[in-house]
């Protein structure tokens, strides 16, 4: 089993003719993904790749080819457009990879998908992968590999390296989501810490987060009085000086708040294991 | 991006704050030229993306047009937080009765903007949220409807007992939200929002601090940025869309992903090393990317080893790699560097760096060790 | 019994310092209705007529007398505020008499008050009475009697002429609400007629609609589907013509549809007596 | 409020929406130096508040100044709908590719404002609602949020299949959008939005009426008002705060209350009579707003008996009373009145009528049963 994605995954790709969406709907489709259509306004009624259906509006793709889930690949002025109008059209699984989108905009997508009730995974984040089932995103497919470990992080190339290392240990997937690195996003890491503890095939779970913020110290909250499964995790940004944004949106250290060593302390005293190293990561689930 | 307080003053201003009148200068004269046409005594403020300028001296009263000069040329000749100042705002001295705090925030935590108001204005507002925090109103804005007048009435009243101050207030506050939404801002703050002691409710200073994602759909914000005070190096990483932060240490950072460039920094640290930057080169990589990060990263005297650090996703390792050779053919390197790159085309990156004599790693914790090793001479673990 | 409100009505009074708020709050006081609180902003702290407390703002009126239904008599432009702040405060009873408000902040109003689980009543109506408990708006409470007639309307001095006649049969009134005139209010005729279904008390229900929209058609067809009493009604407009606004703003026929010919065939259909003139509602009610 | 095509116009230019040039005239001779302005084939079109313009002969081409002269001179002499023509609009003749209907309203269904468009423009939209249901399009826009482009897309993919036409469109849709919140509109419509042969969307009409509970905060589109173009009796009505509308028959009205005021008109139908007008003196009276009352119906000729049903509550009868004693002071009456009135100040109301030798009622049908057949001459039931 998996969380959010799974064989029976059926996705729509918005911006499936531009630069990103169109490389990556290839690797999702080569990967075993269900691509089954894509949206380019103007381009409706032709194919992609002579393949899979293009529609102009999200709402004909839904009527005519019952997608449950979808993947936004739009420049970032259009992508809370797009995620609205996903979640208008009644599709609950919403994963926007796009990055920069205004954080201002994000104030409205937020509350219109919860009315509309749909999960939203980013934006700015790499999609999620279930390893051996489906890919939504752009984690590169070949450095996971099935296996009875949930990983969840707010981080991109940081996500692969760690899952590098445990694929490298023959420590398996059952999913690795990317919730993204903006302060606003859809999908928290209490929501796949739930999501983990109730799929069954998931034994274990690796948590990585980043300075900026207070996510990774109410999950850790979480993560003791809810889960029974164990769970280990890394911190990315103990050198970061505060008041600084280190690249994504949301790392950035508000006065006192927000460091890694409040994050570290708070996984330290909820009983999550402390990698201080990435590939940490390894020999502490191994030990769990 | 930072704005400075004259621009943010007009940005409130157009939006019908009250706020008293107030010229730039560039130099000493000019400044003396503004105080003579004001008339009495006025405030010379230090133009400068740092906070704490009335503590580094950037904030001097002048009583005559004569002072306001010297006064200026004092200012102009100051560096704040390692900013040079480049120019100073002339404006009338207030009369003040009252200084209140009044800002807009977005809030990651309620998933809005959020307004925090204090009567104990003036001052570092987080100082007062730590020690007196009853004098802190904050108040979410349900995005949907906005600030409403009686939400705004609320504010107000916590700030002045009597009503039209409070009225004035709170459609100061209205004024401060559209403004704030219609920038694109992620903080808009008035400290002090003073009254007179004739009563009147006006703004006295402004910042307001603007998301960069929403610079492309609003060119005339985009305008305000002043690259003359900001860092050279970091004014170079962001035209070449690279994200750039300089720090102190000795072994220069190129990493894709913020995440993985954290990590790599801290683990330069671990291995007792000093990142000397921050530096992402983003996803979708070309080799121009990698010459800009290389010139950045070595016109920093301090610098004595660069580390690669690339994980190839939507990166291409061989982009990385190409860029790496061209731009050591055109500026030779004088620092030792290393390698490291795994992922999407790793064989051909491999391949073209060891046809020009660079050597690469595929761990990440060995590329650290050693770079930390070469950068101080051996001395780390 | 009665509806929506009855002796336990706890009353806030906005805009109570205004010409229209405090003539109506001494008549409500007069009438019986317990009015606790007051809101002007700026003069928070007095008393009104030296014995009801005067709030600042509907957030400290709530906080310090636990009122649960307010009355709003203040200037149009600033009717839509005081509706939200009535609703974002708590009160779940909320009436509106205020006329002239913009339909477009209506449309705003309506959305928010759901969403705070308010019931609002009007704007632009004459609010209700439960005679013998309560009366909150400005409903004259000499021609009303306690009784087992409940009474909804659109219209305010033709529910006053209705009732006045029903008085005068001797046919009281277990709760006589006005819902207003306006395009767009917070209640309709259907939830006022189910819950005088629920109410134990209500024998017979009277119906007083007007031309413009669909409401009166809908509550008829709610009436055959949901209710076991007796219901008769009445409907002016008779001759007006189409286009043309008939006072209310929610009077008005809009091309073929909303006349009045059209509703009268609608409560046919479903049961419902219909009076031709006001008075042949009380021969109505006696044959039922 | 309606208001007039032209000035609908210069609101939908100023929110961004591609509407071919047009100027008013007043006179024939400056429709003719308009359209030697623009040159070529001009529209000249009656500016009135009346549907059905064009089958009225209201709209009419012509191909050279000389004929915009006579055709203007022509328009400005009719009267539509019992209007009279005071000015035309005079605009360049377009060439039409196709031809489609954009509108927005308040539904009170929906309790939001509604999106209608079809492709099928140019004539009566309730005609195509009516016969090909299918060739509209509706859409509801949720307040909160506003219309989100996708919305606007959807609209515009059901009228163009071309991506850039769907795209022009959704762009005026949302900018009609705009400018009916931004001017408080009940209604604002473009039919027909055209596209030229080279493929261009262009906004050939222009409809709005205005919310009148908006203008009071809205000054510069309650200045859009043209009294010229409106009955005077209405005119004289609405400046008293008094609504009045105008029918036909001769039992003249004043009620206060809408529903009464129906009502009682209904029951002069029914007890044989005919209403000469609706008249609702409203809430809060004043003496002075029965003088003007009695004023405006006094001015029918068609007026044969005058009817006062008034159920005191807010309004004081008193005040009725003292109305009519003043009113008919000043303009003796040439026809019979009939009064009813009960409620508030009911004994004081009555005294002062018998002082002053009018009798009043209490009961409503008598007092309409009396009014009727006062008109009829007694020939009514």
């Amino acid at each position: 089993m998996s969380i959010f994605i799974d064989c029976d995954t059926r996705l729509l790709v918005q911006g499936i003719t531009g630069r990103d969406g169109s490389f990556h709907a290839r690797q999702m489709i080569e990967y075993g993904t269900q691509v089954v259509g894509g949206v380019t306004p103007g381009k409706g009624g032709q194919k992609f790749d002579g393949k899979v259906p293009i529609f102009n509006t999200v709402e004909q793709a839904v009527r005519e080819t019952g997608v449950n889930s979808t993947v936004i690949y739009v420049p970032p002025m259009f992508a809370a457009d797009a995620m609205m109008e996903a979640a208008d059209a009644g599709i609950p699984f919403i994963v926007c990879i796009t990055e920069g989108v205004p954080v201002l905009d994000m104030t409205k997508v937020y509350p219109f998908v919860r009315e509309k009730g749909a999960r939203l995974l980013g934006p700015n984040c790499p999609g999620l992968i279930s390893p051996g089932m489906s890919k939504v995103g752009i984690i590169p497919g070949g450095i996971c590999k099935p296996g009875p470990i949930g990983l969840v992080s707010r981080s991109g190339t940081l996500t692969y390296e760690v899952v590098f290392q445990m694929t490298r240990a023959d420590m398996g997937q059952t999913t690795c989501v990317g919730i993204g690195g903006d302060p606003i996003n859809g999908t928290n890491f209490i929501d796949c810490l739930a999501a983990f503890e109730a799929d069954p095939q998931t034994k274990a779970v690796v948590m990585i987060g980043e300075i900026g913020g207070t996510d990774e110290q109410e999950a850790a909250v979480f993560v003791k009085k809810n889960m029974t499964k164990p769970v280990v995790g890394f911190i990315a940004g103990q050198t970061a000086p505060p008041g600084r944004r280190m690249g994504h949106a949301g790392a950035i250290i508000s006065g006192s708040a927000g460091t890694a060593a409040e994050k570290m302390e708070a996984f330290e005293a909820n009983g999550i294991g402390v990698a201080k190293r990435p590939i940490d990561v390894v020999e502490l689930l191994r030990n769990r | 991006m930072n704005i400075h307080e004259y621009q943010a003053k007009e940005i409130f201003r157009a939006a019908g704050i009250p706020i008293p009148p107030g010229d730039v200068a560039t130099t000493p004269a000019e400044a003396e030229s503004i105080a003579r046409k004001f008339g009495g005594t006025v405030v010379v403020k230090a133009q400068v993306h740092a906070g704490g300028r009335g503590k580094a001296g950037g904030v001097k009263l002048a009583k005559t047009p004569d002072e306001a000069r010297e006064v200026a040329e004092r200012i102009l000749a100051l560096t704040i937080k390692g900013l040079p100042v480049k120019k100073v705002l002339v404006t009338p001295a207030a009369d003040i009765a009252t200084e209140a705090y009044t800002g807009v925030i977005v809030d990651r935590a309620s998933k809005r903007a959020v307004f925090m108001v204090s009567p104990a204005g003036g001052i570092d507002i987080e100082e007062v949220a730590a020690k007196t925090p009853e004098k802190i109103l904050r108040h979410s804005v349900d995005p949907r409807y906005g600030l409403q007048t009686y939400e705004a009435m609320q504010l107000g009243f916590f700030l002045y007992s009597d009503v039209k101050q409070a009225r004035a207030a709170a459609k100061i506050m209205q004024q401060l939200y559209s403004a704030f939404i219609s920038s694109g801002g992620s903080l808009a703050e008035i400290n002090p929002l003073v009254t007179t002691p004739a009563g009147v409710v006006v703004a006295l200073d402004a910042k307001m601090v603007i998301d960069d994602n929403e610079l492309d759909r609003r060119p005339e914000i985009a305008a305000l940025r002043d690259e003359s005070s900001e860092d050279p190096s970091e004014v170079d990483a962001r035209n070449a869309n690279l994200t750039f932060i300089k720090l102190d240490g000795n072994v220069g950072c190129v990493v894709n992903g913020a995440g993985l460039a954290m990590a790599t920094m801290d683990l330069v640290k671990y291995y007792g090393g000093d990142p000397a930057n921050f530096l992402d080169i983003g996803g979708s990589s070309n080799p121009e990317k990698v010459v800009a990060a290389l010139r950045i990263i070595t016109s920093d005297p301090s610098v004595k080893a660069i580390l690669f650090n690339i994980f190839g996703g939507i990166t291409r390792t061989d982009d990385v790699a190409n860029g790496i050779v061209t731009a050591t053919k055109l500026n030779p390197l004088k620092v030792p560097i290393v390698i490291r790159l795994t992922g999407t085309n790793e064989e051909t990156a491999l391949k073209i760096l060891q046809e020009n004599s660079f050597s690469a790693m595929t761990d990440m914790d060995e590329a650290v060790k050693k770079a930390v090793a070469l950068a101080t001479g051996g001395k780390a673990a």
